[in-house]
């Protein structure tokens, strides 16, 4: 089966590592972004679909079934966000004899639509946060008969990645942030329809991974907790969720697979619920894709989940039981990405940063995994999202698994621009996370202490950089010393360098 | 090194976070703040790492120039920028090049809404306008209260960080800040 | 409990990434070859022991004895090589008040002695290979009343990791062998007895893991496969073994804990047999230290190996029972080698590589874990041995660990030295590797593949150089275009470049 | 790109593995063996890392120079030195430049013994030298029998891949091999 992925950076090369593991031809595409991106050589062919703007590339249904035709691919496999969910997309690649690594497209249409999914969820018996089965079609002055009062949040029928997403404190503020969550749904999802919703304060976010075969047979692959999240943007996932009771992990994953066998649920999928503070479960929605954080689920069930999407969609059955589902350790991700850190040395301010990867060591060694599409040479843009490499550290407790991750992250390195990996050690270091002890609005008041460095490091730093503006003041010649392929020498430079 | 070793001494002001140090580059000595350092600087590759090694104390440290006078530092996890400057010359404070009332991009990215218009008067904490990168939104507001002198984009337009967007003059009844003030859609 | 690791490259990085999971202040030791190496940053101190020859420096100890001290360290994790297996260092080490995280001084006198291993194996009535419980003192020319004929093997009595082992074919050769490994053995161990042991052709290679107290109590945790072995130097291992019986492994895995439990063994060993045609085991000698393969160990049962070793130097007792180790998987190791690959492009005839690393990606994604100390700009002696870096695939069945591991090694790129990349590749997609049918002289018959790239893509390549070198010689000006820090702007380049 | 594009064609003969390439660089044409490539090169950073683009096949390619000629290539696992010439030029053939009778080292190490002095006779097969490397003995024999010119290392001196070491003159019972035979001491 030769597989073309319609996406790109880290879960395209995701997938078209999961290819070449099962031996299956692939196919990458590309915008004029990403020309040469990592997931362009990661696959058997690449192929351009249009310029950077993802509407006129990644998100083109046109561009990439062209793609696939002129490659003749059998399957595509949409990886996330772009048009993973799009019930249109998949429904057009079936009706051009491709397979679509997914739900099927009537599935799609229920998954993708919030409201329609709330409906679905009541009926099977899932509790359901209060609000309207419908999209709130009102004008924002003209509010009234609301059955929870404010905090609320505006969603949109059509989101997803906690795009389109906002909260409202007060009743004056409903206006704006209504037409904000209807641009930026109408920008992201081409849809700008939105519903309301009561805000759990406190509440944690708890996912359950499912796979179904389409015909009613679903596993669980256990829950993963996803409560740190800044901007409604998960930050750091881990799986188990520390300190549920069997009791509370049974009822979850027993209701997720209940809502999936309803749905006749094909491929994979989530099913999201908040956990409130009286350890009461309410669902938020389902999302019918690979997630983010999947590697998670798979470091603790030893499965490899987008393989198993990949089989299913070669029309073969479920390969496992329920039963032989098993789970060992603990495993904990985090998002490195292009943003600024809350760094007073810096000024960062949580904001997008772009430019040229000058130099790249990414982490290894025991309990460590890094899913990432970056290379040396490599230059980021703004034009797609800010997910750079994720880190996941794996241990037979959630302890070791938090002290390799922290390890992983203090080795990464990533020049040319600024990250969030400071910003994440010291998340990961944090009482509360350690303890277990977060909930989905921990990271809105979380200050971050103030990197204190021993002054003996900020000494040695000062030293550096006044030695190296002496040198390049009194060594200009060292710039034409660099031989033009290969690496600067070290042994000449050393030499000059060392003081 | 040699050259290095006979060459005049020179005095740096080096800022690291919020603290200032002076650093006396003489022959093949450094002296911070007064006191000669145990130092040695070795560079790894010609992309930034370095060795940083101080007595028993080894460190990877990632240095790269970004002009005039900044430094990229990666350290331990922790990532900075460092300004030097030559001791004689005074330091240019941050921000002091930009004049007060123009409203830079805090973000590479692209203007996707401008709400105000020139001569138009706005209040400290309106939204001046929306910007777009790696697909989050932000809200671009009037770090004070005061008049539109120019709107610098359109809608559409890509934008560096640091470009002049709108220029805004302070008027009476709100005092003029340096620095404009952003947050995120919520 | 503060550790010095008397060690360099991979190992040393291994123990380090430990220390610093388990909070423990760590101290590194440097010769002059290895100032700016990984390991150095890697320690909260480093200090320096001498320079490069490691007789003057990681195999003096007295020079790493005065760093513990300087350090103010409390033990010493010797790895493996250098001074891992020395009774008289081990002693030393517990002389001056410090732990040596390893056996018991006296268990490594009867470890070290190949003789005295033998003697011990018999009595805990494990199956010995036959040949004299004492060293060969008989001069070659005199030699008589061998229970055993051609061929045979010199081995070192002090030997360890491959070393100080000849193959005999025939009488005349054995004068010339024994002295060439008597001097392999004096310069390598500092001793130059050796024995003599019957060549079982077509053995396997299996060894067992094994983890004691130093009270009695023994666990083991599985057993590893090491047959593909070139010049005696294990070069791929796995774990589990491939097809062995549930009475095979039993047989085999209590024996090695008869053995150690008998030696009241302390901390990490690894016990070692070879399986023979007829399905039989064999003693051969017991490591008393970690491993260079000891990841897929981890990887299989989940459990740190070189955490435990801390964790009993700090006194404490076993954590686990035996019961509580359970295999996942499969996982496979292959070394990566500064060495030329037999490949007519190259030349190459297995030869030791040195050069400066000009270029390095190291690998990543799903089941796949790298151990290394690489870096840019890193240079590779002759000095020490020629591991630059291990990677291991790990997955839920050996099919899948096999192709997570080719895939890693098709990704890792070194540039600047020749490796074994190919022919690991080569070795790893051979049908009987693929099958398990392997024994511990597979190798010295073994003809890769003469590798038969498409034409395509060797055109490509041709056509590459001819149009860099074209380039280079009418754009002379390119080698001062680059800035004097940071990356060489691809920017520029590309667009220069791009045909 | 523009200089290229002007510049005047040239052709080289490129040896990858065992076979030989035409290619011919007029303006921004490449010609392989008498017929245009559909060929892209981008060089991604500066250490060697290049994409070649045939068609839809991107493929990530180490380019690195090893001077005269010589380029060191990995792709897809693969490791191969290359040679390249000017068209017009005659490539010298593999090793001509070495004298017959001059043993080289096979790798970089040390030379841990010297069996033979000058002056002495030696067969096709006997052991010159050992040398170590990476904690490797090798054991480099003569490849024809003859007589030791001179011998130019001794024990404990460090070599360099492809330095002479022993210079063997052919007696008529033996025949001169232009390589020397080197195996690993069993």
């Amino acid at each position: 089966m030769k597989v073309l992925v319609a996406n790109r950076g880290e879960i395209a090369v995701r997938v078209l590592r999961a290819c070449r593991d099962l031996g299956m031809p692939s196919v990458a595409v590309y915008s004029d972004a990403d020309c040469d991106a990592l997931h362009t050589r990661y696959a058997d062919e690449a192929l351009r679909i249009g310029p950077a703007p993802a509407r006129e590339s990644y998100l083109s249904i046109g561009a990439i079934l062209d793609a696939a035709k002129r490659s003749g691919a059998h399957a595509i496999h949409p990886g996330y966000g772009f048009l993973s969910e799009d019930s249109a997309f998949a429904e057009a690649v079936e009706g051009a004899g491709m397979v679509f690594v997914g739900p099927r497209p009537e599935t799609l249409k229920v998954t993708g639509n919030k409201v329609a999914a709330r409906r679905v969820a009541r009926e099977a018996g899932l509790p359901v946060l209060s609000g309207p089965d419908s999209p709130w079609v009102g004008d924002a002055s003209a509010i009234t008969g609301l059955e929870f009062g404010y905090p609320l949040l505006v969603k949109a029928v059509s989101g997803g990645g906690g795009r389109g997403i906002r909260l409202v404190e007060r009743a004056e503020d409903l206006a704006t942030m209504v037409s904000a969550a209807r641009r930026e749904a109408l920008s992201s999802f081409g849809d700008d329809g939105v519903y309301l919703e009561p805000l759990i304060s406190g509440a944690r976010h708890i996912e359950v991974q499912i796979l179904g075969d389409g015909m009613g047979h679903v596993l669980h692959l256990g829950e993963r907790e996803c409560s740190i999240q800044r901007r409604r943007q998960k930050l750091i996932e881990e799986a188990p969720a520390p300190g549920l009771s069997d009791e509370q992990r049974r009822s979850l994953t027993e209701a997720a697979v209940r809502f999936a066998r309803l749905l006749r649920y094909r491929s994979l999928g989530t099913v999201e619920f908040l956990l409130d503070g009286r350890g009461d479960f309410h669902f938020i929605e389902i999302n019918p894709r690979i997630q983010v954080e999947h590697p998670v689920t798979e470091l603790v069930t030893g499965i490899d989940l987008v393989k198993e999407q990949l089989r299913l969609a070669t029309g073969r059955t479920l390969s496992l039981s329920q039963e032989q589902i098993e789970l060992r350790g603990a495993a904990i991700e985090a998002r490195v990405l292009a943003e600024s850190s809350p760094d007073p040395g810096t000024g960062g301010d949580f904001l997008p940063t772009t430019g040229e990867i000058t130099y790249l060591k990414e982490p290894g060694g025991p309990g460590v995994r890094v899913d990432s599409a970056l290379y040396q040479g490599m230059r980021i843009t703004a034009d797609y999202d800010s997910l750079l490499a994720k880190v996941i550290g794996w241990g037979a407790s959630r302890a070791t698994a938090l002290v390799r991750l922290r390890r992983a992250l203090r080795e990464f390195q990533v020049g040319g621009l600024a990250t969030d990996l400071g910003y994440l050690l010291q998340i990961l270091e944090s009482a509360a996370f350690v303890t277990g002890q977060v909930n989905t609005t921990f990271l809105d008041t979380y200050q971050p202490p103030c990197p204190r460095p021993t002054a003996a490091l900020d000494t040695g730093i000062a030293a550096a950089i006044a030695y190296l503006t002496h040198a390049r003041r009194r060594l200009p010649r060292l710039r034409q010393d660099r031989p033009s392929d290969g690496a600067w020498r070290a042994v000449a430079w050393n030499e000059q360098m060392v003081g | 090194m040699e050259q290095i070793a006979r060459s005049v001494g020179a005095a740096y002001v080096v800022s690291v976070g919020d603290r200032q140090y002076r650093v006396e580059v003489q022959d093949s000595h450094l002296i911070v703040d007064g006191e000669q350092l145990d130092f040695e600087l070795t560079s790894l590759n010609g992309n930034g790492l370095h060795l940083l090694r101080q007595g028993a104390r080894t460190i990877e440290l990632y240095l790269r120039t970004l002009g005039e006078g900044d430094w990229e530092v990666h350290v331990e996890g922790r990532a900075l920028v460092a300004q030097v400057d030559v001791a004689s010359r005074a330091r240019k404070t941050a921000g002091a090049h930009r004049s007060a009332g123009d409203i830079r991009a805090p973000m590479p990215g692209l203007v996707i809404d401008v709400q105000v218009i020139p001569g138009q008067r706005v209040e400290e904490g309106d939204v001046l306008l929306v910007q777009e990168s790696m697909k989050m939104q932000m809200l671009l507001r009037a770090p004070f209260g005061g008049r539109v002198e120019s709107v610098r984009v359109e809608p559409g337009v890509q934008v560096d960080k640091g470009m002049p967007l709108v220029q805004l003059t302070a008027e009476p009844n709100g005092s003029p800040a340096p620095m404009p003030v952003s947050d995120p859609v919520r």
